[in-house]
């Protein structure tokens, strides 16, 4: 039944998530494939803005740097790095802000910075980039991460980017003025915040996919809506075209010399 | 009128023993062959600041110039870890390295109040994350009028910019399009600018409001064509994503990193003698 | 998607009474069209932000648009004196009309600041100078971490920005060229903008690094041709130097102001017809 | 014997002092004249910015505002308003900012924003513009004003922009970066501040101009250098550049529709 892998599954349902029309502040690897998904799809007028300075950019094949060439030449315009951040996210101009990990906690605050104490770190990981205030400004924040128990952890050795803190109104009271996280996009699952705890609570699974597969790829003990929905499997459409812009993307970065 | 010369001479009347360093370029126009003329040259206790050390600063930190590193996202983009970067970080190879760690928005914001001759910037930011916690240049301040409190860290006024643009004409007025990131910035922030570019022109034909920097803020202009690979260079050649593929095996052990840079960099004269070593053994081995 | 309607729809529906409302544009593109509109459709009680308020605010101060003016340079550049604008501060005619006063310099960085979400700008600035004695909205902060002392100001965060440009393409990307001014600041910094241009086109053709601002920061998009007169468009036609003159004989009294904008913009019903009415009078009286 | 106006004596001792290769800013009027006979003659190499945007900027024809797209035009680049006050000004990249004024006093500090008090001025003039930042924060300022008992005031209304304070070391205790005004030159003499005191002091007086003269057109009691000398009459080649680029200028603005 499954022509389609849990991978391509977890693109497709991220993409859905982003409206028509949204001004989108896009992270490279997973976040950018997906927002370009939708923009191929249900999203033809979506706003794609990489931190690099290109807003509205329309690549034709997904970039594999965050600067890529393909992004300046397809955008409406580009601007200055600091202007980016300056004007455009600081400015309170982003809509979604669409973001990956490298280890995420219930409340979905981020680590991408080390493992291990910061001054002796057992990995040193690449570090915060534009997330921390891609987080704070974007009126709402989505994660895509694939899932298991060394990115779902119990606890954070070094919170990076906040998602919901400890809970409840702790992010208001931080004084972040986005929405944060308000899905979290697996392989698996879709988990969203629950309106009090800010906890983040598996809503939909993924067809064929079990809460038991869930709870054995996460590090916490982690909850479920009380009525789960399974995630409507990718349209023919949608698989068409992620794989057509993957076969486009590894044709054209294949050959780069 | 900037110095047209050799990049060899712009790196050793220009930049120092000791000196901050900042080399910017957003995955377009990496300064490449200027850290090659620097690790040639032998160049140590640099501080080098730059938002993505990406593999330009991998090979400054591996080859150990470089004492302390400011930064804000350490990864080979696309690819995976720095490795030079990490093992100096976790092991202190072949030196212990200091790290100041930042965010993006941070770091582009201090270069912006460096270029303004301001001492601080202010931002929104930081909000909730561990980093303050390590990195005692985060401050936060509170607005005089509304009192709400917001990040401040300290203006980045850097020795020395070093950038790679498309062209310059004869009077060394350089001209950058296409992802411009943080480079006009880290230019003015600089007490010196070291520019490499790909060809010198008669007129730079460009836009009025088009990214340029005036000769007289640019210490030395020096033309390397391909400059910036394994970047790219905006109309004139694309990114070398397979270099920066092989780049996780060549770096990954000590050994096959020394070895690599000891060929490629060490014993060769210069950029143009490297690009052909480079061509010969196949664009990476 | 920004909305391509009338100027008469734009202002109607966009610019409110009790407002403040930046209308911007460095001695080029200045959107005169755009305030002769706030005039006829007799717009009240504004609190009016540009660094130079020029013929445009003189024409709106003396027709009792503005509660209060937010500005840095009140003059006729080349000619001489806002003679509205004095008798406004001066004699408090057609009503008192208040004043916060800064410089160039200042506001710059406030709309910088607006535009950049934060709620005060910092610069070197007012030393020395009495303006921070009658301005409380001039304060001084010390640097976290120099203790460097340092002018702040709040920022700008006007209710709409009103600008003309040279052109749209149809979905309302605006491009602007040549002296670029403070528009897209001031644009950025507001809740709403409307813009008003030259012509509107399929495509842009812009630099990749142009000033475009994209639709989706523009409330409204009107069609004006020769909207900045007689402030210039640059590529289309030349400031009218002659008008700015005549208008300081036009402005000179009460009396002859009245019945000119009487005559050129009340009795007018928009933007073409006035330019008509003054093309057959011959340009200005 | 003198073929020339004092007007002319004036613009042309002002162009003299701008160096060949000196970065300067320059405010429109008087400043603009004298900065461009100084390109046009002994100083091909200098750098005219105006406040408008302009960098390196060559008119060929002086502007009558100063945001004339001829400055546009004639530019090595044009960049935005907040650049120019942040990046080059405020950045200590202009060597000499080049002003008018109102009035002055004798420290050279500058009133252009009222005459009578500030909340009930006798005479409202235009205001500060970019005047007090320039004058703070260029590596030295130059003033151009016609001199009468009007403009060449024994106490100002109001302080605009910082010349030399109270004199002394007052402008580098109120931390002003620059070395501040270090001449201002009239259609009658040249006037530097003294080296301790810092009070404007009579070093030049131009041809035919006698030292009752310009006490006659001095509101205060003005010093006199020990060793005045007489400012050089405009050479030939000066009086023939400058008279062609108001020529020029005239022809051009009368012209325009």
């Amino acid at each position: 039944m499954a022509d389609y892998t849990t991978s391509e599954m977890m693109t497709v349902a991220a993409a859905r998530m982003l409206g028509n029309g949204t001004v989108c502040f896009v992270g490279i690897g997973l976040p950018s494939t997906a927002a370009n998904l939708a923009r191929l799809t249900h999203a033809p007028e979506s706003v794609l803005i990489y931190e690099s300075g290109p807003i509205g950019t329309k690549p034709n094949v997904l970039p594999l740097s965050i600067g890529d060439g393909e992004l300046a030449t397809t955008a409406d315009t580009v601007v200055s790095t600091p202007e980016i951040f300056r004007y455009w996210l600081q400015g309170g101009r982003i809509d979604v802000g669409f973001l990956g990990g490298a280890q995420i906690d219930r409340y979905a605050n981020l680590n991408t910075t080390v493992i291990g104490p910061y001054d002796k770190p057992k990995v040193r990981l690449p570090g915060a980039g534009g997330a921390p205030e891609i987080a704070a400004m974007a009126g709402e924040v989505l994660i895509i991460m694939n899932q298991n128990t060394r990115a779902f952890v119990d606890k954070l050795d070094f919170v990076t980017t906040a998602g919901h803190l400890d809970g409840g109104d702790a992010r208001k009271r931080a004084g972040l003025p986005g929405k944060g996280p308000t899905a979290v996009i697996t392989d698996l699952c879709i988990m969203r915040p629950d309106a009090e705890t800010r906890e983040l609570v598996v809503t939909d699974l993924h067809p064929g996919v079990t809460a038991d597969q869930v709870r054995e790829k996460t590090g916490w003990d982690v909850r479920f809506a009380n009525d789960v929905v399974e995630t409507m499997v990718p349209t023919p459409n949608e698989l068409t075209v992620l794989r057509a812009l993957l076969k486009r993307t590894a044709e054209a970065h294949g050959s780069a010399s | 009128m900037a110095n047209i010369c050799t990049l060899t001479e712009a790196i050793g009347e220009f930049l120092h023993d000791g000196d901050t360093v900042a080399m910017e370029g957003f995955t377009h126009l990496i300064p490449h062959a200027a850290a090659h003329e620097m690790i040639r040259q032998k160049r140590r206790d640099l501080t080098l600041v730059r938002m993505t050390p990406d593999l330009i600063y991998d090979q400054l930190i591996g080859m150990g110039c470089a004492k302390r590193l400011v930064f804000s996202w350490g990864g080979n983009p696309g690819v995976g870890s720095l490795h030079r970067f990490r093992d100096a970080v976790e092991k202190g190879w072949p030196h212990p390295l200091e790290i100041e760690e930042h965010s993006h928005a941070a770091l582009a914001n201090a270069y912006v109040a460096g270029a303004s001759g301001l001492p601080f910037a202010v931002l929104r930011g930081y909000a909730g994350s561990d980093l303050p916690k390590h990195n005692p240049r985060i401050k936060f301040i509170n607005c005089p009028f509304t009192g709400e409190q917001l990040a401040a860290v300290p203006s980045l006024r850097p020795d020395v910019a070093v950038i790679h643009a498309q062209k310059a004409d004869r009077k060394g007025n350089v001209l950058i399009w296409g992802i411009v990131g943080v480079q006009k910035e880290a230019v003015l922030a600089s007490k010196r600018a070291i520019v490499t570019v790909e060809e010198v022109v008669d007129s730079l034909d460009a836009d009025p409001n088009a990214c340029v920097l005036p000769h007289w803020v640019i210490s030395a202009v020096a033309v390397v064509p391909k400059g910036a690979h394994p970047s790219y260079a905006h109309g004139y050649y694309d990114r070398d994503n397979r270099f920066y593929t092989a780049w996780d095996a060549i770096s990954r052990e000590r050994d096959s990193f020394t070895a690599w840079m000891e060929r490629h960099v060490l014993a060769t004269m210069d950029w143009e003698a490297y690009r052909k070593l480079l061509s010969e053994t196949g664009g990476t081995a």
